[in-house]
């Protein structure tokens, strides 16, 4: 990971610490992702009720399911455009940033 | 996170303290806006009338029963990842 | 708050910073959030004239005093829930996160 | 803040300016968005036309002046709600 | 910067790489916000293929180069705004933020 | 970064790295997030169906190219910028 990382065999303390806090992170953000659009996809936003009824909390579970599966998919897609530039430095873009 | 020595458990520990609190507030402001935006539509008095405050509530309700329910399958979903190989291995 | 405080019995300075970068963090993020909604509910997008004319001056106005009864509101309801689910962790449906 | 050193007192009051101007490069960027959208929709050229530079004109003096309406009305109800008791103990 | 800037004339080593990741994040931002505001404005949302096709591509270099100029026009309206209030603090409503 | 020393140079790397790390996980959920939003509109099912599959692939694929198309555009006039006086002199 570190350009400099000269006599600094593994990971510091830091840098376990930033990288379970990242993990965290994208996780939290994936919760936030897949609940705002599940409830744009399956809640009407009326509130004639404060309860879920039947239809919404089945279309909540597989609204959840399917979410899940686009991330999957993603995820591959990425992957396999990252493999087919040759893993090289960024690809997506984002040129130089 | 092994390999720690107390001092920097504390201060791990800390940071995900703030971090949670950090995003209980992003969670309650968002669904201020949200209900706030589903809900209010008159500006012919500046008081909220029965029908909007009836309105945030059943949006409130509403929301903290759907983000349950949507988090026990992110749950599910999370352990089941953890039972399997990763994407790239298919 | 902090799990291992042993021998810590008051909030360090770190702590304090924290804690105000916190707060501010919060005002500033409803400052944005009823700036965004009342822009939105009261000033249409079409942009002939760079005023806020008197009807949009008194939406704004009755916009902004609402925000905050739904803020108070929805910080009533959620405290309520919390009280009704024990005051335990969690509750908000974050499940562990 | 009581209680801090004059060293960390010095450290607070510069990650509180490094937050002002994030603060004010998220607003910049947010207010070039919302202009660039509500005022351009003509891809036929390459320039800004003049019926485009004039709405983004008004789209940003609107902006501020809703901006400065709704900063007061924020400030009064701050200082309110310093004068009140906290909610849960209605 | 510093309001108790005695004896430290010259920014320090936390400052710089500060002022490096301001920038950094300002750059990020803005090109997140071309990103948006021009598929949103010329690529639909059908997906009926993977391309970019002509039509598309050229919407696209117009519409950055019109987002260009809008980042620049705000930024003049805003330095001049500010030089007309006197230069002073704030200013942006954002009172004492 | 001039001045800085080589322990300096190492945690400015190390930060920028993170950044980049966060920056390419956003881009990640909200590339989810927009696919998902436009291409699954389908809740009779809970297994992704033929239509919504080809639509998510061809989402990403043509992200990814106008991604790129628009970061040629950005780096140009970046590169411009550095050659111009800035904007306050005009």
């Amino acid at each position: 990971m570190s350009m400099f990382g000269l006599g600094r065999p593994q990971p510091s303390s830091a840098e376990k610490i930033a990288a379970a806090e990242q993990e965290m992170d994208l996780i939290t953000d994936m919760f936030n992702k897949l609940q705002q659009a599940c409830m744009k996809k399956c809640v009407p936003r009326e509130y004639r009720e404060g309860e879920i009824n039947k239809g919404e909390g089945v279309c909540i579970d597989r609204c959840a399911a399917k979410f899940f599966d686009v991330q999957l998919k993603v995820s591959e897609l990425l992957q396999a455009e990252a493999a087919a530039k040759g893993a090289g430095g960024g690809g997506m873009g984002f040129g130089g940033m | 996170m092994d390999g720690l020595t107390n001092a920097e458990q504390r201060e791990f520990q800390s940071r995900m303290e703030r971090k949670q609190m950090k995003e209980f507030m992003g969670m309650f402001s968002n669904l201020v806006s949200h209900c706030f935006d589903s809900c209010i539509d008159d500006f012919t008095t500046k008081s909220l009338v029965q029908r909007e405050t009836g309105c945030v509530s059943r949006c409130v309700q509403k929301f903290m029963a759907g983000s349950e329910r949507i988090g026990q399958r992110f749950q599910e979903q999370q352990a089941q990842m953890m039972n399997q190989p990763p994407p790239g291995s298919r």
